[in-house]
C-alpha cells in the first residue's frame, strides 16, 4: 500500500467518519429506548399493541436495510403526499435525516427482539418481590425488570452497537458522505479498491473496538457477582 | 365488635389446570392480630399467601383488605374474570410479604434491597429511607452487612434481609412464608420478639410456619390447612387440646409431645 | 401496471431471476449460519472458562470479525486466497470446479466467520447467565463435564441463547448478499441487477425484501416453537 | 482455458452493459466485447459483478478484461492499464425545465449558479472528480445508479444532476423525465483530461503488453472499420467514437 | 481403631477477600457416623461443606476422603495452590449433597432431577434408572409428582425431590444443608428416619441444622461452629450438659430447655 495513498485517502475518511458517528451515536440515542419500549409493547398483556410491535418487528428484522432506507429515502420521496407535508419532509427529504430514521427504526426492531427476550428470562420471584412491596408497575420496571434486563442483555447488544456503526455505511446509498461514502468516491478516482477498502474498515474497526470495549467495561462494572 | 375486619378472605379456590390446591379457604382477621397458617407440605399455605396480595391470581373467590374488595369469579365460559382489579395495588401498598425463597434482588446491595420500596412505592426521599431501613436492618442483626450484595451472604442472612425488607416497610398487614426456615434458634426468638412487636403496634399478620412452637408462641390463632381446605381455625390452645381430626392431631403429636 | 408485472417477472423472466437468488441466499446463509454455530459453541466455551490464551484469541477474534464491515471479511477472504487456490486447482487439474464451486465455498466460509463471531457472544452471554447453584448441583453428584454441558448448561443457556440466535440468523441470512462480491447472484444482486435494467428500483428491490421477509417469517415460527419447547419447565417473568 | 477471453462487466448500467434474467449480457459494452472477441477469434464469457469488485477480481484472474465503459484517467492507470480509447460520450447538466439554469449558455456560467446549490452525479464514473475541480460551490451529491440519482431528481431533491448523453437521453424520455431538459453546455472528456480521462477503453491486469497489443489492434480496427460507430449508433443514436490515433 | 476415618477435614481456613469465614477448622469422621454442624448463622456452616467436596475451594488446609487427598497451601506470593486436584472428581463420586436452596434443574422434571446422576454419573441403565429413582422418590413422599417441574413444587415438595435426587446416589458420604428447613414437622420425622437409615447402612453424614431436636434425634455427635471455628465437638449429650462456651450454652438453651 502506498503511502501517499493513505495520506490522500485519510483526511477525506476523517471527515466522514464525523458523520458515521453521528449517525451511530442518534442510532444507540434513539434506537436503544425505542427498542426497549418496543420490547416492553411486546412482553405486555394488551393484545392489539403486543401483536402490532411483533409485526414491526417481523418487518423490520425480516427484510434488508437496504430495502428500508431505499423505501425511505427515494420511495416516499416519490409521493408528493410527502413532499408537500413540512415535516415529514424534513425527516424524509434531507438524506442525513432519512438514514438516521432508517437507522433507528432498523436497529429498534433488533433491540427491541434482545430486551424481550432478557426480560422474559428473569426470575418471577424477583418481580413479585416488587410487586408484593407495593412498587408501580413503572417502579418495578424502572428499578427490578430493566436492571436484571440490562445484564442481560448486554453482551448481545453490544453486537448490536457494532452493527449500527457498520450499517450507517448504508447511509453511503442515498448520498449521505460518511466514510463509506467518500471511500466510494476515492475507490472510483484511484481504482485503489482493495487499499482504500483496508483503511475504511481500519476506521470501522477503530470505532468498534472502541465502543465493544467500553460496552465491556460497562458490563464488568454492572455484574454484581465476581 | 371492637376491631374491624382488617382482612377478609371468602371462599379462596386455587387450581393449577387440573390439579385444585385450594378449595374454599375462608378466614377474617382483625387488627393486631397474628394468624399461624400451619398443614403438611403442599397443602396450599404458599398458594393462600400469594392468592392473597394477588400475585396469584385465584381461580375464585373474594379477597378484603379494609373495606376494597378483589373478586375473582368463574364466568359461563369457564374462565376466571377479575372485578376490582384496580384495588390490587392499593392491597400491595397495604401488605407486605416474606417469601419462602427470599427473592432478593440480587443487583441491589442488601441496603438497596431494602430501601427501593421506600423511595419508590412510599416515596421517602433518600436520607428517611436510609434510616429507617438501618433501623429495620438492625432489628434482625443484619446492619453491618449493609453493603454486601445477597450472593454474598449465608442463607440466614438472605432471610433476615428479606425480613427487613417487608419491617422496614411497616405495612398495615404483613404475610410471612416460613419467615425461619434458615434461622438458628436464638434469631428465630429474635424474629419472634420482632413479629410481637408489630402485632402490639397494630400490624396484622399472617404467617406460615413449619415451627409449632413458634406458631404457639406468636400467635393469637393458628388455621390448620389441609388439602386445600380449612381443617381447624381456634387459638393455639384449642388445637394442641382438641384436635379437629386425625390430620390434625398427628400432626401435632410429633411436634408438641408435651408443650402445651 | 398489473399488465407490466406480468411482462417484468414473468415474461421477461425477472421473477425466475429472484427466485434463483433466493436459492442462493437461503443455501448460503443455512450453512453459513450451521458453519457459525458449529465453530461458535467450543469457542465460546472456552471464553466462558477463561482459558488463558484461548479466551484472549477468541476475545480479539469476535472483536475483529464484529469490528470490520462484512465486506471486508469476504473480500480478504476470497481476493486473498483465490490465487494460491486456484494454482492448487489447475496443479491437481480441477481448472473449471476451482472456478465455478470456489465462490460459494468462498461465501459460506465468510458468512460463517461472521456469524460465528456473532453466535459467541451470544453464547457467552447465555452461559454467564446459567445460575452457579445449577452447575454446583451437577459438580456435587459427580457428573462428568460432558453430561453437565449437554444435559444442564446447554439446555439452559440455550433458552436463554434463542433470542440472540435468532437475531444473528435474521442478520445473517441478509449479509448473505455479500457473496454477491465474489460474483455469486444472490437475491439482492438479482435485484440490483433487475432495478437497474428495468428502472423499477422500487419494485425489485421490495419484491426482493418480500422474498426475504417469507423467508425470515418461516424461520420465525420455527424460533417461535424451540422457544416454547425450552421455557418448559420454566414459569415466565 | 483456451479460446475463451473472460470479459467482467458491470451488468446493471442501462444501454452500456445489461445483464438480463438469464445472465446474457446486451448493450454498447457487449457489443464492442463481441467485437473483440470475433477479431481475436476467441468465444466471449462474460462475469457480471458489481462495478466496486472488477478491479480486484481481475486481479485475482476471474476474468481476463473488463469493458464496463471504464473512463481512462492517469490516476487509474496506476493500478491497471487500459487499452486505447475507442468513445467517448459528451456529458450535460440536466435541471428542471422552469429552473433558472435551464437556460445557461456556458460553463462558467453554471459554474457560478451551481454555488450551493445540491448536483447529482454517480459513483463509479470520473464525474464527481470533475465536478469537484469545476464546480467546488456544489453540494454534490453521489449515487450508486443511475435510477437512483433520476429519483432523486424527480423527487426535487436536487437542483441539477451531470451525467452523460446516453443516460439523460434515456431518462428524458420517461415520464418522470418530462420536467426536466439538458443544458445546452456540451462537455468532453478533452475538455478537461486529468479528471473525466481519456474517453473509454478496455481495462487489463497490469504488464500484459502481448493482450494489450492484440487489444488495440482489435479495436482500432473496429474503430476504423465503422462497427464502434454502428454499436453506438444502434445504442446511443448518436457517434461517439474516439479515432484511432495509431 | 475399629472403624477407618472416612472423611478427614485439616486445618481447613477459607477467606472471601478481607472476610475470613473459615479458621482453622479440623474433625474426622468415621464410617456410619451422622455429625450435625451447628452454630448461628452465619458462622461457616455451609460454606465448611462446600470446601469438602470443593465446590468452593478453600483459601488453605487438607480434606482426606477415603485415604485420598486433596490440600491447599498458600504459596510465597500468598495465593492458594491446590494440590490432588485430580481427586476432587472421585471425592464428588463419593459424596451427596443436599443445598440449602436445592438448585433443581428448572428444565427436568422431578423424575429427570433423580435420574440424570444415576444415568450419567453412575451409568445405570434407563430403567434401573428409573426404578431408583422412583424408590428414593417414595422414600420422601413424592413419587406421585415424578412428572412435575421444579417451579410446580411447593417449598418443601422441592427440598424432598432434592434430597432424593442424593438418597438415589447411595454415596458413601453424605452432606445435608439444612434438610428439613422447608419440611414440616411430619416430614422433619420421615427425612429423619431416612438419615438413620443410610447410617446404619454404613453411609457417613454430615450435616447442617438449625433444629436441635433433630440434631439431638438423628446425631451420633455434634460440632458446634462459632465464627468459623470449632467451639465444641462432642456428642448431643456432653454439648448440652457442658456448654464449653456461653456461646454455646446461650444457644443451646434457647431451645432445649429441659429435652436431655
Ligand atoms: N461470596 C461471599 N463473599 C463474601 N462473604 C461471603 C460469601 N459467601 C459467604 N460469605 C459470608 O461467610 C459467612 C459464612 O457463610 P455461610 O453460608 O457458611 O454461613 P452459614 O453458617 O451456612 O449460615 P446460615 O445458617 O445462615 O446458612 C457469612 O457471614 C457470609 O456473609
Ligand atoms: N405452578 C404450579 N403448577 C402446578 N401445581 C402447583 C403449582 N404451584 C404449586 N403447585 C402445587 O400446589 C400445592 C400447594 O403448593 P404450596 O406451595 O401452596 O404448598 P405449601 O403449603 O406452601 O407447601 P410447603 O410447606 O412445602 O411450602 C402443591 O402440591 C404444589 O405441588
Ligand atoms: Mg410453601
Ligand atoms: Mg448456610
Amino acid at each position: 500500500m502506498e503511502l501517499d495513498l493513505v495520506t490522500y485517502a485519510v483526511p477525506f475518511l476523517l471527515v466522514g467518519a464525523k458523520i458515521t458517528l453521528l449517525i451511530s451515536v442518534f442510532g444507540v440515542a434513539l434506537g436503544l429506548p425505542f427498542g426497549i419500549a418496543l420490547a416492553v409493547i411486546r412482553a405486555s398483556k394488551h393484545r392489539m399493541l403486543s401483536r402490532s410491535a411483533d409485526i414491526y418487528c417481523a418487518v423490520f428484522r425480516g427484510t434488508p436495510m437496504l430495502v428500508q432506507i431505499f423505501v425511505i429515502y427515494y420511495g416516499l420521496g416519490q409521493l408528493s403526499a410527502i413532499r408537500s407535508n413540512p415535516v415529514i419532509w424534513w425527516i424524509v427529504g434531507d438524506s442525513l435525516h432519512a438514514a438516521i430514521l432508517a437507522v433507528v427504526l432498523n436497529t429498534g426492531a433488533y433491540t427491541a427482539e434482545i430486551f424481550r427476550t432478557a426480560l422474559l428470562s428473569l426470575p418471577r420471584g424477583l418481580i413479585e418481590a416488587s410487586q408484593a412491596c407495593g412498587l408501580s408497575v413503572w417502579s418495578t420496571f424502572r428499578h427490578v425488570r430493566f436492571p436484571l434486563a440490562v445484564r442481560q442483555a448486554l453482551p448481545a447488544y453490544s453486537s448490536e452497537v457494532a452493527i449500527i456503526v457498520k450499517e450507517s455505511s448504508l447511509a453511503s446509498t442515498i448520498t449521505v458522505l460518511e466514510i463509506t461514502g467518500y471511500a466510494k468516491r476515492l475507490m472510483s478516482e484511484t481504482f485503489a479498491i482493495m487499499d482504500i477498502f483496508i483503511i475504511t474498515s481500519a476506521f470501522y474497526l477503530m470505532m468498534n473496538v472502541i465502543s465493544l470495549t467500553s460496552l465491556k467495561l460497562i458490563e464488568r462494572k454492572l455484574s454484581f457477582d465476581k | 365488635m371492637m376491631t374491624a375486619n382488617v382482612l377478609k378472605v371468602r371462599e379462596l379456590c386455587k387450581s393449577f389446570g387440573p390439579t385444585k390446591v385450594l378449595n374454599g379457604v375462608s378466614f377474617r382477621m382483625t387488627e393486631g392480630e397474628v394468624i399461624s397458617l400451619v398443614g403438611s407440605s403442599g397443602s396450599g399455605k404458599s398458594t393462600a399467601l400469594r392468592c392473597v396480595n394477588f400475585l396469584e391470581t385465584p381461580t375464585s373467590g373474594e379477597i378484603e383488605v379494609m373495606g376494597d374488595a378483589v373478586s375473582a369469579v368463574v364466568n359461563e365460559h369457564g374462565k376466571t374474570v377479575v372485578h376490582g382489579a384496580h384495588n390490587i395495588h392499593n392491597f400491595r401498598r397495604r401488605i407486605g410479604m416474606v417469601f419462602q425463597n427470599f427473592n432478593l434482588w440480587p443487583h441491589q446491595t442488601v441496603l438497596g434491597n431494602v430501601t427501593l420500596a421506600l423511595l419508590y412505592a412510599l416515596g421517602k426521599n433518600k436520607r428517611d429511607a436510609k434510616e429507617i431501613a438501618l433501623s429495620a436492618l438492625s432489628k434482625v442483626g443484619m446492619a453491618d452487612f449493609r453493603d454486601r450484595y445477597p450472593h454474598q451472604l449465608s442463607g440466614g442472612q438472605q432471610q433476615r434481609v428479606a425480613i427487613a425488607r417487608v419491617l422496614a416497610m411497616s405495612p398495615k398487614i404483613m404475610l410471612f412464608d416460613e419467615p425461619t426456615s434458615a434461622l438458628d434458634p436464638e434469631l428465630v426468638g429474635e424474629v419472634l420478639r420482632a413479629i410481637r412487636g408489630l402485632a402490639d403496634e397494630g400490624a396484622t399478620i399472617l404467617l406460615v410456619t413449619h415451627e409449632m412452637r413458634f406458631a404457639r408462641d406468636v400467635s393469637n390463632r393458628m388455621i390448620f390447612l389441609h388439602k386445600g381446605e380449612i381443617e381447624q381455625d381456634g387459638t393455639p390452645e384449642e388445637l394442641l387440646r382438641n384436635p379437629a381430626s386425625d390430620a390434625v392431631a398427628r400432626f401435632l403429636s410429633s411436634v408438641m409431645p408435651l408443650a402445651a | 401496471m398489473s399488465f407490466d408485472l406480468w411482462v417484468l417477472l414473468v415474461e421477461r423472466g425477472w421473477g425466475f431471476a429472484l427466485l434463483r437468488g433466493a436459492t442462493v441466499t437461503l443455501a448460503v446463509g443455512l450453512l453459513g449460519m450451521l458453519a457459525g454455530i458449529i465453530v461458535a459453541v467450543p469457542l465460546a466455551l472456552l471464553r466462558w472458562r477463561r482459558l488463558p490464551i484461548f479466551s484472549q484469541a477468541v476475545d480479539g477474534y469476535s472483536i475483529l470479525v464484529r469490528g470490520v464491515p462484512g465486506l471486508l471479511v469476504i473480500y480478504l477472504l476470497f481476493f486473498g486466497s483465490i490465487e494460491w487456490v486456484q494454482r492448487l486447482a489447475t496443479a491437481f487439474g480441477y481448472q473449471n470446479s476451482a472456478d465455478d464451486a470456489y465462490p460459494f465455498v468462498i461465501g459460506v466460509v465468510a458468512i460463517a466467520a461472521i456469524s460465528c463471531a456473532y453466535s459467541i457472544e451470544v453464547f457467552r452471554g447465555a452461559l454467564e447467565a446459567v445460575p452457579v447453584g445449577l452447575l454446583e448441583a451437577a459438580k456435587s453428584l459427580a457428573l462428568p463435564n460432558h453430561v453437565t454441558f449437554f444435559r444442564v448448561t446447554l439446555p439452559i443457556a440455550l433458552r436463554l441463547a434463542l433470542g440472540g440466535l435468532n437475531n444473528v440468523w435474521q442478520m445473517t441470512i441478509k449479509d448473505t448478499s455479500l457473496v454477491s462480491v465474489v460474483g455469486m447472484q444472490e437475491l439482492m444482486r438479482s435485484a440490483a441487477i433487475a432495478a437497474g435494467i428495468t428502472r423499477s428500483p422500487l419494485l425489485f428491490y421490495c419484491a426482493a425484501a418480500g422474498m426475504f421477509f417469507a423467508l425470515t417469517a418461516i424461520s420465525q415460527t420455527l424460533f417461535s416453537h424451540t422457544e416454547r419447547f425450552f421455557n418448559r419447565g420454566f414459569s415466565r417473568g | 482455458e483456451e479460446g475463451v477471453l473472460r470479459i467482467g462487466t458491470e451488468g446493471d448500467a442501462p444501454l452500456f452493459s445489461m445483464a438480463d434474467a438469464d445472465g446474457n449480457v446486451t448493450g454498447f459494452d457487449a457489443d464492442i466485447a463481441n467485437g473483440i472477441c470475433a477479431e481475436l477469434k476467441l468465444k466471449c464469457k462474460f462475469v457480471v459483478q458489481s462495478f466496486s469488485t472488477l478491479v480486484p477480481s481481475m486481479d485475482s484472474d476471474r476474468f481476463d478484461v473488463i469493458i464496463s465503459g471504464l473512463g481512462i484517467t492517469a490516476e487509474r492507470q496506476k493500478k491497471i492499464d487500459y487499452s486505447i480509447p475507442y468513445a467517448t460520450t459528451p456529458l450535460y447538466f440536466v435541471v428542471a425545465k422552469d429552473s433558472p439554469l435551464a437556460g445557461l449558455k456556458s460553463l462558467d456560467e453554471i459554474v457560478k449558479a451551481l454555488d450551493g446549490k445540491s448536483l447529482g452525479v454517480v459513483t463509479g464514473t470520473t464525474y464527481a472528480k470533475f465536478i469537484q475541480k469545476h464546480v467546488p460551490g456544489a453540494d454534490l451529491k453521489t449515487y450508486d445508479a443511475t435510477t437512483q440519482q433520476t429519483a432523486d431528481l424527480a423527487a426535487g431533491r436536487l437542483d441539477a444532476a451531470f451525467g452523460d448523453s446516453p443516460t439523460w437521453a434515456d431518462f428524458l424520455a420517461t415520464p418522470d423525465g418530462a420536467g426536466f431538459t439538458r443544458v445546452d453546455v456540451k462537455i468532453m472528456a478533452m475538455d478537461d483530461p486529468t479528471s473525466l480521462g481519456h474517453g473509454m477503453g478496455v481495462g487489463m491486469r497490469k504488464g500484459n503488453s502481448e493482450l494489450k497489443a492484440k487489444l488495440d489492434a482489435a479495436l482500432c480496427k473496429m474503430v476504423t472499420e465503422g462497427e464502434v460507430k454502428n454499436a453506438s449508433l444502434h445504442w446511443f443514436k448518436d457517434d461517439y467514437t474516439i479515432p484511432c490515433t495509431k
